[in-house]
């Protein structure tokens, strides 16, 4: 017996220890970010590779690109190039690039080194995410200051993605024998931050940039990385303060985070980002009919979806599509024509009953075979708001007399049946740039479509319209920001006569910020840029403005 | 009268089962002298093993001594604290047990039994492996063996280990729980004949339960015979060969095939009853060819019939 | 068919008499009745009826989900699934162990040595991971997880089972049965698996317990079908939506506590089983009953005199 | 003595064989799967990456169109000399190198709590069947049962939000501060301590039940065989027969349990990892399945399998140390 | 050769070896070698031996348990092993039966009585589902279980030792067999029932004409019930004889050793022993005579060559080099 109380007294001595690690704080100046979730950390800076396998912030914080795009403002920031120039029919562009900047390491930045991030590219075509050598047919440097890009055909969007490619020194890079799996532990850039002070598989640390050429910027003195794997675990670590800026999905927030410090605790989830549509493949029987995706679309009880689904933290998506972000490019005036994307069940009805689709004494609408419509709307498993989101709309799409039923895969398997057509319908999401040209190509262009069975980047729901077609093309040669607007006007109104896909609500953008220890952070009132971390190269206009508080002792003093 | 080595008096012993405890033994007496060879005949189920385990107070669960005396060289050994028990154990008395595989530590080397043994009294180091030595030498197994694991060995030198390890502190008491039964005819000759005169040269005392009584019959100073739990007869063992007056003695000794005669045994009709429901009164008489009415209704005690001679028989009460 | 029915009536008894066997019994069989009868009682649990995150109340006996569902009816709609495809599992891993492990044991030689190395290859195979990699693959399910549970848990009743049946395939009985004439088929049917019957059952309890918390496992890692209402993504749900750290603890204890009860009590069956079929454990449980004192074997056996 | 090396050698070929059919199946498995890693990565972008990423990506992983035959072939060769390929989520570091890392932290934690519950669960089981009957022996096997009853999960969460976020009594999450540098110093290893602790406790928590009850019954056995009786017969120390004769005996079952469970803790803590960010090898298993990185997936899968192989066969040589009579 | 002649099973050489130990440790044990001897209608042969000696093996072997190695096994002159190769048929089953040594074990402890009767019954149709009842209860009636009823419908565990191996014997007398082998009937039973046991084995070899294999380890027994005793050793017969003769004059030294060490009224322990107590080589014995190691009256030949079996007397054949030399 004296055993046991012996082992109980030895927990008992290890117990007591092990009671709460003195909290430490971060040093002053130094920034702690929640913006990736993984186990552990890996080092790599390799900017060029694709799929986000680099560090955050590696594109935009450490690498920069020509310019920043602001969806807040509609705008585009001069950053590394000071403007840019369209040639003679829109086959050439030209961009100035800043005076006095220079990478880390001390060497100037070039024009040579743009030059030389775009021969890379061609060079490995695993770096040329964006496509660029698509419609490039050079690139060259007329002077130290300017770049000369030679476009292939006239392509305008080409100049979002040449403004929004990060560049690499080629001082460094043309030395680099594997420069696909090279890891670039230690980067040279032109970025607010670059040096990288730790590295553990725990927590890294990013100081600034010695030579940053910005005036004054960055007001921080580094950023520090804790591992966190988990929404939860992100979450308690904001709610104990030890993150000062985070791009998290926090449930109930007002009451688990802004609650506990209404003063510091902050969060901005503004709706200037893409949307989430539901897809009906347009090969499967009824919902060819554009009266029965209409009608399918008016039975969406969406207030509900984004109650019971996004915790009520984002809108409705209305007729066009288009988020706040597009602010510019769309046509409220057309939004009232013909509102399918309010709830009303009773046209849902009307519709339905008009497109030959009646309803059986069973309460089941029947097809022309005469057998009653049923319909697999697939989600992916594990991605818990998509799910309960579809679970709304099959109630709902039940209540006209629907056969409805949601079958959940795997991402993989999800993902594949999508590009191959396999589906009959589906949430998803759909192409989001600085303008909503991508967005139409993949919703109406008979370029991005294929058949049933091949893999289709976009379009899964395949459908083309010859009249988008037009348009898209017009879009391409001009520069012209009236004639633009114009032709997205026209470009949304056959969105709404076609209704190809059906807005459901607007991807909602993650941010939060502490603001014990920090201020400048955006927010609705100051709205410079988007709050979350997660919008790659927007995080920039954030990263250079926030800044340490004073100490409130020395204030007083 | 001086007190005998081992005084057992009215023993009671119960197994305890779902429904209730069960008797095991009831009322047996004996005693046993020094250099004495005592063998203790019956049938499974008769609780022969039951009193050597009892006297020496190692019976596993679920037993209980419910009664009656076990005296050593007069004192009480029911009466015995666990510490001063385990100091009269093997010092006093050891004890042979019937399958020696069972009995020893599979895990356990000959040497490291012995040794245990020894430490337990106070016999430690050097001296504790010399007699190691000794015990083996004694039991005419050669010392390599004490390196062996008890499944290493064959039965009948594991049950010379046994013996051996039995005699480690020469007790002037030895139980002897079926030593050979679960052996080979010419082996447990061989067994018997060691044992004989390790007895013979030790001097010390037998008590040997077995369920051969022909075995018995040819070295044992004196028999008893048991039956569901009772001592029915104890006599000299040339008294109980040409005169066993018991029936149920009678019937053992007519039962046995016997290579030297042509007489044809006889079984005792009827099989031995269950300890559960035992018959009332004599528990002999429903197989007893003389039983008379009070068989059936009051058990016989255990009397003096003739010189050293007992029973517990009502027909032999009456005569 | 009667075979072994006295055997098994002699089992039935054995249990009914058992404190331990009563309690879990009750513990399982209300759960199985809640899930059969109580689905139909309340009201549909996958509707979003109320508030989201309500504490408990008259209207919402456990409070509402984060999304608004009310909790007591997911707790109790969540059991039917659950229990089915843990004790559906059961009985596959017990059916496929007991084929694959009597045969191995009963046939022998080289089909032993095949079966045996495949059960040996399953056994060693990691489980957990092998259900996750499995669970992804296949489309999300009862279906999925009824087999990636069967594949992954069959190996171990087998090895038992063959152990058992190598066991009883050397006693003289069957023996017996093979002089008579009887063939194999009827030999490992009617002589070898009603003396298995304790191990089966008990094996099929375990197999039962493994596979309701294997399954509440997947499915809280989201590799379940989120959509359909389980206790496994009743617990997905409510740390989806930060149950404890919104305070909500509502939709996380019942579920959790259901499932514990239910395990607990399919453990207690199991612990009756083994002190019913094992007699030392038997011995055990009448000596405390009927003395103060229980000293170890042999110590030194005790006197209690007129007990008897 | 040459036969007990035959055995272990024999009981090695049985593992390798085993290790081959895992090998195999491990292979199989993600190519059975849909998808791949490019997709993966290109929806993570959601819609933001040019579709024409997609070429590029699947360039970059270096996903074959070689038929599975000659895919199977450089796969096993790799595999013999330990080089799994580059993982995909953690592109581009070598299967080995994230492996080694999860590995370690996870032999820190599930090794310690599987020794902690074996030990404790074994004394506790020893001493519950020697005093039968005994408050130890009547409270605690249906309050471990009730423990080990909990989803693992469950109660792991219940104790990080009630003892860690609650009352602040442990780390939230990692195996060690942010603010130290991992070395040998002593307030490291008192991080790593403090740190490990909860999970392990969790850990510890639900499996006690099981190896003490285990123990318990077969002592119980044990305590019922000849040898006991013998060992008291001949008037051994109480201590010395229950710890020399019947738990010695007792615990052998125990030991072939403890290679199986050492196996399973291995590859069964995933679900620690997610809930204290516990840096071991289930999370990344996870994750490698969500991200579809075969190759990652296929090394932690074959680490997984082969420590659990290693685990038996070093179980089995334990017991050919322990019992003399497996010994030919 | 005319029917009459024809003994009813006759072994001729008959051999048998298992293989033992690991799949990488395989070595043989020959259980029985060269065994030959005839069983007739209403005989019963005795065969007496150590454990070890292989005389079990026989009854396995003729009851189509083990199978042989070698030799013929000839029934009414016709060799099974060479008809019906792999499996015994049902035919052969009905006639030859078999009685096992531990009742507790022979017998199915969830079955109940009937079944055990019955089962054999319908098999070899010796009776009908309607009056397998009544059949089993006269088979019961006969093997002396009165009244039958009392015991048909129970378990075997509420019957005694005594009890159960009569109901085996019931059943061994369901499908009305020509020969009985009965392998140490009564060795587990008490000793005052025993010659009941092999009583009523007698009184159905003098009723039914049966043939029985008496398989024993107490010679007593064996001369008291048999008419002929095959001595066997390692595996190997050493001497057959009538019983009274081999009891009286036993001609191999094993045989004398064997009479020897059974206890006898006036006996002593101090008696000599006419050979060297020890135990038979079980596993790939040498050379020459198997007992030559034990036996004190060896010559040259015992160790080099196997001693060939040869006819002293009527029905007296031994396998001795002493009586080798002594015919020649």
């Amino acid at each position: 017996m004296t055993r046991i109380l012996l082992v109980g007294a030895l927990v008992a001595a290890i117990l007591t220890p092990a009671c709460a690690e003195p909290a430490m704080e971060p040093e002053p100046g130094v920034l702690v970010v929640s913006r990736e979730q993984v186990g552990s950390w890996v080092r790599n800076f390799n900017p060029l590779l694709a799929g986000g396998l680099a560090r955050w912030p590696t594109r935009g914080g450490i690498y920069e690109p020509l310019m920043v795009h602001n969806p807040a403002q509609g705008a585009w920031t001069p950053w590394l190039a000071t403007g840019f120039t369209w040639g003679e029919d829109v086959t050439s562009l030209s961009f100035s690039l800043r005076e006095g900047v220079r990478w880390s390491d001390g060497e100037a930045f070039t024009a040579d080194d743009v030059v030389f991030t775009f021969d890379l590219m061609k060079k490995v075509p695993a770096f040329d995410t964006q496509g660029h050598w698509r419609y490039l047919r050079s690139v060259s440097a007329p002077d130290p200051q300017t770049v000369q890009f030679a476009f292939a055909r006239p392509f305008v969007p080409g100049m979002e993605k040449i403004a929004h490619q990060v560049i690499v020194p080629r001082h460094v890079w043309e030395s680099v024998e594997e420069p696909v799996s090279w890891t670039n532990p230690d980067p040279v850039a032109t970025g607010p931050f670059t040096e990288v002070r730790r590295f553990d598989h725990q927590v890294w640390e990013l100081g600034k940039n010695p030579n940053y050429w910005m005036d004054g910027a960055p007001k921080i003195e580094a950023l520090r990385f804790p591992a966190i794997p988990s929404n939860e675990q992100a979450t308690i670590a904001l709610m104990h303060g030890e993150v000062d800026w985070a791009g998290n999905f926090i449930p109930a927030i007002d009451r688990i985070f802004a609650g506990r410090n209404p003063e510091h605790h902050r969060y901005w989830f503004p709706n200037f980002g893409g949307a989430i549509f539901l897809y009906p493949n347009h090969t499967v029987g009824p919902l060819k009919d554009a009266r029965v995706r209409k009608a399918l679309s008016r039975a969406i009880d969406r207030d509900k979806v984004v109650q019971v689904a996004m915790y009520d933290y984002t809108s409705p998506a209305d007729v066009s599509g288009l988020s706040d972000g597009y602010a510019q490019w769309r046509d409220e005036a057309a939004l009232t024509e013909d509102p399918w994307t309010d709830f009303d069940p009773a046209e849902a009805a009307r519709l339905l009953d008009e497109a030959g689709l009646p309803l059986g004494e069973d309460g089941l609408r029947r097809g022309t075979d005469g057998q009653p419509v049923t319909l697999e709307l697939s989600c992916i498993t594990g991605w818990s708001d998509w799910v309960r989101a579809a679970q709304v709309i099959a109630r709902n799409l039940q209540g006209v007399g629907l056969d409805v039923s949601v079958k959940s895969y795997d991402f993989g398997a999800w993902f594949d049946q999508l590009q191959r057509g396999e589906f009959a319908l589906s949430i998803g999401w759909a192409s989001y740039g600085p303008t909503p040209y991508g967005f139409w190509v993949g919703a109406m262009s008979s370029g991005s479509m294929f058949p049933i069975g091949e893999v289709a980047p976009q379009n899964w729901h395949r459908f083309s319209d010859p009249e988008a077609d037009t348009l898209l093309a017009a879009f391409e040669r001009t520069a012209d920001p009236a004639e633009q607007e114009r032709i997205a006007h026209a470009l949304q109104a056959r969105f709404q006569a076609t209704a190809p896909l059906l807005p459901l609500f607007l991807d909602p953008s993650w941010g939060e910020a502490n603001t014990t220890r920090f201020t400048g952070f955006p927010s609705a009132e100051n709205p410079y840029s988007r709050l979350s971390p997660n919008h790659e190269l927007e995080f920039l206009h954030v990263l250079t403005r926030i800044a340490p508080r004073e100490p409130v002792v020395a204030e007083g003093n | 009268m001086p007190e005998p080595l081992l005084r057992v008096e009215n023993l009671d012993v119960a197994y305890l089962a779902a429904d209730g405890p069960v008797r095991a033994t009831s009322k047996v007496s004996f005693t046993l002298e020094d250099g004495e060879i005592l063998g203790l005949v019956g049938e499974s189920g008769s609780g022969k093993s039951t009193v050597a385990k009892a006297a020496m107070r190692v019976l596993g669960q679920p037993a209980v001594i419910t009664g009656g005396s076990v005296r050593f060289r007069g004192r009480e050994v029911l009466r015995m604290s666990d510490a001063e028990l385990r100091q009269w154990r093997w010092r006093d008395v050891s004890m042979v047990m019937q399958s020696a595989l069972n009995a020893m530590n599979p895990v356990m080397t000959v040497l490291d039994h012995v040794l245990d043994t020894l430490a337990a009294h106070g016999i430690t180091g050097a001296a504790a492996k010399k007699r190691a030595g000794e015990l083996l030498d004694l039991v005419e197994i050669d010392r390599h063996h004490l390196r062996s694991y008890p499944h290493e060995l064959s039965g009948g030198m594991r049950q010379r280990v046994v013996l051996g390890i039995a005699l480690a502190l020469t007790p002037p008491l030895v139980f002897m729980d079926e030593p050979t039964t679960a052996l080979d005819v010419v082996v447990e000759r061989q067994i018997m004949r060691k044992l004989v005169a390790l007895q013979a040269e030790l001097g010390f005392a037998v008590l040997f339960i077995t369920h051969d009584v022909s075995l018995l019959l040819e070295f044992a100073t004196r028999i008893g015979v048991m039956y569901s739990g009772r001592l029915v007869e104890v006599a000299p063992t040339q008294l109980f060969r040409d005169g066993a007056r018991h029936p149920y003695s009678k019937g053992l000794l007519g039962a046995i095939p016997r290579i030297d005669s042509d007489e044809a045994p006889v079984s005792i009709p009827g099989s031995p009853p269950s300890l559960k429901n035992p018959p009332p009164g004599c528990r002999f008489h429903p197989r007893c060819a003389d039983a008379l009415d009070v068989c059936e209704t009051r058990e016989p005690p255990l009397v003096q019939i003739g010189a050293d001679h007992w029973a517990a028989c009502h027909v032999l009460e009456v005569a | 068919m009667s075979r072994g029915r006295s055997e098994g009536r002699r089992w039935l008894d054995a249990l009914l008499g058992n404190r331990k066997s009563m309690v879990g019994l009750a513990i399982v069989g209300a759960f199985v009745l809640m899930s059969l009868v109580g689905p139909s009682l309340v009201q549909d649990a996958s509707a979003f009826v109320a508030t989201p995150h309500q504490p408990p109340s008259a209207a919402h006996w456990f409070g509402t989900t984060g999304q608004g569902q009310d909790v007591f009816a997911q707790t109790v709609v969540g059991a039917r699934l659950t229990l089915a495809v843990g004790f559906t599992c059961g009985f596959l891993v017990i059916g496929i162990g007991s084929v694959i492990g009597a045969t191995a044991g009963y046939v022998g030689g080289r089909v032993d040595e095949g079966l045996s190395l495949l059960t040996n290859v399953f056994l060693v195979l990691p489980g957990l991971p092998l259900m996750v990699v499995v669970a992804a693959w296949l489309p999300a399910g009862p279906g999925t997880l009824l087999a990636v549970l069967t594949l992954t848990g069959w190996a171990w009743n087998a090895r038992v089972l063959r152990a058992q049946t190598l066991s009883l395939r050397g006693k003289d009985f069957v023996a017996a049965a093979q002089v008579s004439g009887d063939g194999p088929l009827r030999i490992v049917m009617a002589e070898i698996l009603p003396n298995m019957l304790s191990l089966m059952v008990s094996s099929f309890i375990g197999a039962t317990v493994y596979a309701i918390g294997a399954q509440v496992g997947l499915e809280f890692l989201g590799l379940g079908d989120i959509g359909a209402v389980t206790w496994g993504t009743n617990l997905y749900w409510a740390s989806n939506d930060s149950a404890l750290l919104t305070g909500a603890w509502w939709t996380f204890v019942p579920t959790g506590a259901c499932i514990a009860l239910v395990g607990f009590g399919l453990t207690l069956i199991n612990f009756a089983i083994d002190e019913i079929a094992n007699p030392a454990l038997q011995s055990e449980t009448i000596w405390r009953k009927q003395l103060s004192v229980t000293p170890p074997p042999g110590a030194a056996t005790p006197v209690e005199v007129g007990l008897a | 003595m040459g036969g007990t090396a035959r055995y272990l050698l024999g009981r090695l070929g049985f593992y390798l064989l085993a290790a081959w059919v895992a090998l195999s199946l491990n292979f199989l498995i993600p190519r059975m799967m849909p998808g791949d890693p490019a997709t993966v990565m290109f929806a993570r972008f959601q819609g933001q990456l040019s579709p024409e990423a997609m070429d590029a990506l699947r360039e970059t992983f270096g996903l074959s169109d070689a038929s599975w035959w000659s895919q199977y072939w450089t796969y096993l060769r790799h595999a013999l000399v330990g080089d799994f390929g580059t993982s995909v989520a953690y592109f581009p570091e070598p299967v080995t190198g994230v492996l080694l890392r999860g590995l370690f932290w996870t032999v820190v934690l599930a090794g310690s709590a599987v020794v902690v519950a074996f030990a404790a669960g074994t004394l506790l089981g020893t001493l519950a069947a020697w005093r039968r009957g005994g408050w130890l022996d009547s409270v605690l096997p249906p309050v471990l049962a009730l423990l080990g009853a909990f989803p693992y999960f469950w109660l792991a969460m219940l104790a990080l939000f009630v003892l860690g976020f609650g009352m602040g009594l442990f780390p939230l999450r990692h195996a060690y501060s942010d603010q130290l540098t991992p070395g040998l110093s002593p307030e490291f290893l008192a991080s790593v301590f403090r740190h490990t602790l909860l999970p392990a406790l969790t850990l510890v928590a639900v499996s006690l039940g099981g190896w003490m009850l285990a123990m318990r019954n077969t002592m119980i056995g044990v305590l019922g065989s000849d040898f006991i009786e013998y060992a008291h017969a001949r008037g051994l120390a109480p201590r010395r027969v229950m710890l020399a004769y019947a738990a010695r005996n007792a615990i052998l079952p125990n030991v072939t349990g403890f290679g199986m469970a050492l196996g399973f803790v291995l590859g069964g803590a995933l679900l620690t990892e997610i809930i204290f960010s516990y840096p071991v090898q289930g999370y990344l298993l996870i994750q490698s399945v969500r991200a579809q990185d075969y190759p990652l997936m296929q090394g932690l899968f074959l680490t997984i399998s082969l420590a659990v192989l290693a685990a038996n066969w070093f179980v089995d040589c334990a017991t050919v140390a322990l019992d003399p009579r497996t010994r030919r | 050769m005319n029917a009459a002649a024809t003994p009813l099973l006759e072994l001729r050489d008959v051999s048998t070896s298992f293989r033992v130990g690991g799949f990488f440790t395989p070595r043989l044990l020959k259980a029985t070698q060269e065994v030959s001897f005839t069983l007739d209608r209403g005989e019963i042969v005795g065969v007496v031996g150590e454990s070890g000696s292989g005389k079990s093996t026989i009854a396995r072997l003729i009851s189509r348990l083990v199978p042989t190695t070698g030799g013929a096994m000839l029934l009414d002159g016709d060799d099974v092993l060479v008809s019906e190769p792999r499996r015994a048929s049902l035919a052969y089953r009905r006639r030859v039966q078999m009685i096992f040594q531990d009742p507790f074990g022979s017998l199915n402890p969830v079955h109940t009585v009937a079944h055990h009767i019955e089962r054999p019954l319908l098999l070899h149709g010796k009776a009908t589902k309607e009056n397998a009842r009544s059949a089993a209860l006269e088979l019961l009636d006969d093997v002396g279980l009165r009244p039958a009823e009392d015991f048909i419908d129970q378990h075997p565990h509420s019957l005694s030792g005594g009890q159960r191996q009569r109901v085996a014997i019931a059943r061994a007398l369901a499908p009305e067999p020509d020969i009985i082998l009965a392998d140490e009937p009564t060795s587990m039973l008490d000793v005052s029932i025993r010659m009941d046991v092999l009583r009523l084995l007698d009184d159905l070899r003098h009723k039914r004409g049966l043939a029985i294999l008496f398989i024993t380890h107490d010679l007593a027994a064996a001369k008291h019930l048999a008419d002929r005793i095959v001595v066997m050793y390692a595996g190997r017969m050493m001497e057959e004889a009538p019983a009274d003769q081999l009891v009286k004059e036993p001609a191999h030294p094993y045989s004398q050793l064997l009479m020897a060490a059974v206890p006898r009224r006036g006996g002593s322990l101090h008696d000599p022993l006419p050979a060297d107590p020890g135990t038979p080589p079980l596993v790939d014995p040498r050379p020459g005579c198997p007992f030559a190691a034990r036996c004190r009256q060896t010559v040259a030949a015992c160790t080099t060559t196997t001693p060939p079996v040869i006819q002293l007397g009527p029905g007296h054949r031994v396998a001795c080099h002493l009586h080798t030399a002594r015919t020649q």
